[in-house]
């Protein structure tokens, strides 16, 4: 693979994500999320999702508030301080939604061990976490009713094992995770494929090479040679990268390092949106389904806020924005 | 959680107002010390880290999950894989470093934590309330409060005092505290005899310090803000178990410098404060 | 550990390894090994030594050579297209040094993963390689008599196991390598421990943070503040280093990326004299015993040789320089 | 390994003398293919792998296992941890992410590799001569080797045809061929019964490149190298288990281009062709 040309465009994305694909979104929670993407996703009406991207953020939020999910295995489903995922919630705690989302619960530290046992090729990978947690209480596994019979999940959460070789204690063995597709942000890539991240690579790498397919969006699409210079700290060889486009703000609206700070604004609406059914509803028309191009919502965003948002290089992330959404004024 | 109350003038260096939540972040930020390697949970851990800081723990190792290893923000991280954690550090980690490594290899000192609900062992919910399948409140999850209430060398958690937080048995143990579920999930059973180490330091709440006796590894009150009026009747009523107050000190109010630094450098937006 | 300084002398290293330890040396056959560093470990007679370093390299034959170990660990031990490692032949041919040294074989991906297991702190791992080698046939196990008894050897080399989470596959548990001291050359590191390596850190962050004590030295020890520059591509992070110290050409004469390439005519001596016991001794006496300081090592080689020895910086190695040992001239 | 004869005039072409250390080379380098991700062991796969970059397959992928992943060095690497081994590179991996992720994830085509004893099922023996405990010959062990023979999709290697090289069972088996160690280490049992996939595709020797039976999955002559004047029968002389010669055809001779960058560009200082 390593020798093409993979740039494609960003209305091919939803070609590689099939219904029913376990689909591993790339960055942290509200930092670097494949934002443009999963827009593109949702807007092709993708269904039958199951999401293992750990943690997730307002892209997992938004997929279940589009219908897109019926699985996810994660250890965070948020906003951090914004706000709570409120179409995660009422899929969980409302009567009529029973049944219509099944969430297996985990944590960050087997969150990267499962994703690291997948990029190892390893069925399993031993933890000294979880133990003590209902976290792994068997009567209390979201994926129970799967088990054995989804074969895109684990036959068991997780098994307990002695340690033969050293000093005999329990160790948790939990089984790797094995996205079909990954999809993920960066600043810059080559068009070999190429990734490089800065502020964070976070378990992108892993979830890379763990992943069937992954596709790569990328403020800036560069010719591979200029990858040269920077080999030690590139973080993903183009040899996993199925493809690559440039989307420029392509993780509006959370935060990525050296190019934009998190959209205040973009959480404020969508956090009083998402509380409602009918309003989410209108706020995926307003914002996704009558796009016709990532770039007519940027347009819709407004340059000005867009220039609000940019991050100071130095500092990696914008010095000046507001954060706090109760006292948040407009765009000025 | 925004009691502002005048400060009565007993030392007569707090001649200022001052609230319950910025006491419990003062409070909790006490209990970290210098050179300690901290690894800080999302939310109120992150302004407590900033103030021990710039206060009494300058050489302390702030540790993120996300991202961060000893980090120096110059500005308020509002969570764990910010740039501003990533500002002025040597080393950009991953959670396969922070996490599997790092906390998995025993080599970090404190996790410092928050929560929904909190119990008399110290167990941790932010799971959801009610039952597993049908819950009537479903929480984000545990991000990484699960590893590191397991792994760390002890936990500080920090929470708002209210009866429907602490409560005698948690809906769900979402972090281990000193008696956490069996494999089978059909008891309760005391930490060590599941080979884990560590265990819950302190519950700094709104209200006072607690920690835990070293024979039942019970909740006790060690401090209450007695300077903001807080009294140890209020404590037992905002409390869900029967909690020993018997040997329960006042709690030293806040320093001018602590509050200034707190209002001015740690969080002067009031992201979590919410002045 | 991160808040002080570390700087130490090379005479002190020697107090961090005690006899019997388990010793990883960083770097990869002929590169990047910790040779100042192992050179005095030598010089101070350390005894028993076991060591894990996975791959060894010339500081494997000589402290093998030198008397220092009782158990290697390790999947290649060599001087790569150089020549044979003759005194780790010796001990293990020769009919009058049976016994004296106990080898463990493994492999170069089973080395690694071994060592992840170890900076996990997990005590095992399961790999899909070894199956149908000998080297988990069970009656050939070079650390069989010391399995169970010796508290530094895992009780067993391997268990077989079914994967209980997917296809059943039958996986390969292998223990984690533990060692308690990690010796690391590098190009540059903080007074704080910070490491910053490039052309390859290989196994050296891995090894670090497994190891109980790890020691760094590096061409230059520069204060903390100036590897903030380079966040994104430090490799180890200081709170896992216990001491640093400067030596330049601390390496030799393995290459060093950007520094020095190897020395050939070092290892054209060196191999001669290895052939031999009687005149491997002589060569110890020369070359290590009889020399107060490495600075005095490196006058001995000669300021002509280390010159011809200097790495062209874009390259990374030296582009002029012979490495055919058999048709090898003087220095000029 | 030396031999110089003057290639016989049949095409026209090879005017030249070469020997059959060089035939080797270039007889392995010829079965590598453009675009194949090939993880290339120490020794003379360094030289071939070279080779096939500068002929037939420029678009190869060549990864060593210690540091080096799409590698296009301009000067031939000496082992595979060189700094010529990733000069112009644009990732810099480790044997973690080279062996731990790649090769074992089943995403190396071909691996290339070198060994001092080989058997009639194509195992290698890359770690002692004689009894394990006290062996007349010990080498310097399997490196990646036995990795890659395990988890490539297929392998290629390149070796010296000599009596006591080409052995009917191997003093150790390192590497796996068709037909290896069982659990128990009591008998030899096929590669797929172990679950391994891939194989031993050819070994390619200083006399000719053998592949294996489709149904025995034993050692055959596939070509031989005619115009250097190697019979069948000396191939039979040299090889310590019976060989299939039947399906044997005369290796094509190398190009001029082949011979001149092996000689001029790929390993010009003789430091494994030893001009």
């Amino acid at each position: 693979m390593s020798g093409s040309n993979k740039k494609i465009l960003l209305e091919q994305v939803a070609d590689y994500v099939k219904d029913g694909d376990r689909v591993w979104t790339g960055g942290w929670t509200v930092v670097r999320k494949p934002m443009a993407m999963v827009y593109e996703v949702i807007k092709k009406r993708k269904k039958n999702l199951h999401l293992v991207g750990n943690p997730g953020g307002p892209e997992t939020d938004l997929l279940i508030g589009a219908g897109c999910v019926i699985k996810t295995e994660t250890n965070y489903i948020g906003h951090e301080v914004f706000g709570h995922p409120y179409n995660f919630r009422r899929k969980m705690e409302d009567e009529k939604h029973q049944g219509e989302l099944f969430h297996d619960d985990w944590t960050v530290a087997t969150g990267a061990l499962r994703i690291m046992a997948g990029a190892m090729n390893i069925p399993f990978i031993p933890t000294r976490s979880l133990k003590g947690s209902d976290i792994i209480n068997p009567s209390l596994d979201g994926f129970q009713a799967l088990r054995g019979s989804d074969d895109k999940v684990p036959k068991k959460k997780v098994v307990l094992m002695e340690d033969p070789f050293w000093e005999g204690d329990t160790v948790a063995l939990i089984p790797a995770l094995k996205p079909d597709v990954c999809l993920i942000h960066a600043q810059e890539a080559g068009d070999d494929g190429t990734v490089s991240i800065t502020g964070g690579a976070f378990l992108d790498y892993y979830a890379a090479v763990a992943s069937g397919i992954t596709i790569v969006s990328a403020e800036r699409i560069v010719p591979r040679e200029a990858l040269e210079q920077t080999a030690e700290s590139n973080v993903i060889p183009g040899e996993v990268v199925n493809a690559v486009l440039e989307v420029p703000n392509g993780a509006h609206p959370t935060a990525l390092h050296r190019f934009y700070d998190n959209d205040p604004w973009w959480f404020k609406e969508y956090l009083e949106a998402s509380k409602d059914e009918q309003r989410m509803e209108e706020w995926l028309e307003k914002w996704v389904y009558s796009m016709d191009h990532f770039s007519d919502y940027l347009e819709k965003i407004g340059f000005k806020r867009l220039q609000k948002l940019r991050a100071n290089p130095v500092y990696g992330y914008n010095p000046d924005i507001k954060r706090r959404l109760d006292k948040l004024g407009g765009v000025t | 959680m925004n009691v502002e109350e005048q400060a009565p003038d007993k030392t007569g260096k707090n001649k200022t107002s001052y609230s319950q939540l910025e006491m419990m972040v003062i409070a909790s930020s006490r209990l970290l010390e210098d050179q300690e390697r901290v690894l800080v949970g999302t939310g109120l851990p992150l302004v407590g880290a900033g103030l021990a800081k710039k206060t009494h723990a300058k050489d302390m190792v702030v540790i993120m999950e996300a991202v961060a290893f000893d980090s120096n923000p110059q500005s308020l991280p509002f969570c764990v894989a910010d740039a501003r954690a990533v500002y002025k550090t040597r080393w950009v980690p991953t959670a396969a470093e922070v996490m599997g490594h790092f906390l998995q290899g025993g080599r970090i000192d404190v996790g410092y934590l928050g929560g929904a609900q909190v119990d008399q062992y110290g167990n941790l919910n932010s799971t959801c309330i009610g039952d597993y399948y049908s819950p009537t409140k479903r929480f984000e999850g545990s991000g990484g409060a699960s590893d590191i209430a397991a792994l760390a060398k002890k936990t500080i958690i920090i929470m708002a005092h209210e009866k429907k937080r602490f409560v005698e048995t948690v809906d769900y143990i979402t972090s281990t505290g000193w008696k956490c579920r069996s494999y089978d999930g059909k008891s309760l059973v005391y930490r060590w005899e599941l080979g884990l180490d560590g265990g819950p330091f302190a519950v700094v709440s709104t209200m006072g310090v607690m920690k835990f006796d070293a024979n039942t590894h019970k909740m006790y009150v060690d401090y209450y803000y007695a300077d903001l009026g807080v009294t140890l009747g209020e404590i037992i009523n905002a409390t869900g178990f029967d909690i020993d107050t018997s040997r329960a000190k006042p709690m030293e109010p806040p320093t001018l410098l602590e509050l200034e630094l707190l209002r001015t450098k740690v969080d002067p937006e009031g992201i979590y404060m919410k002045y």
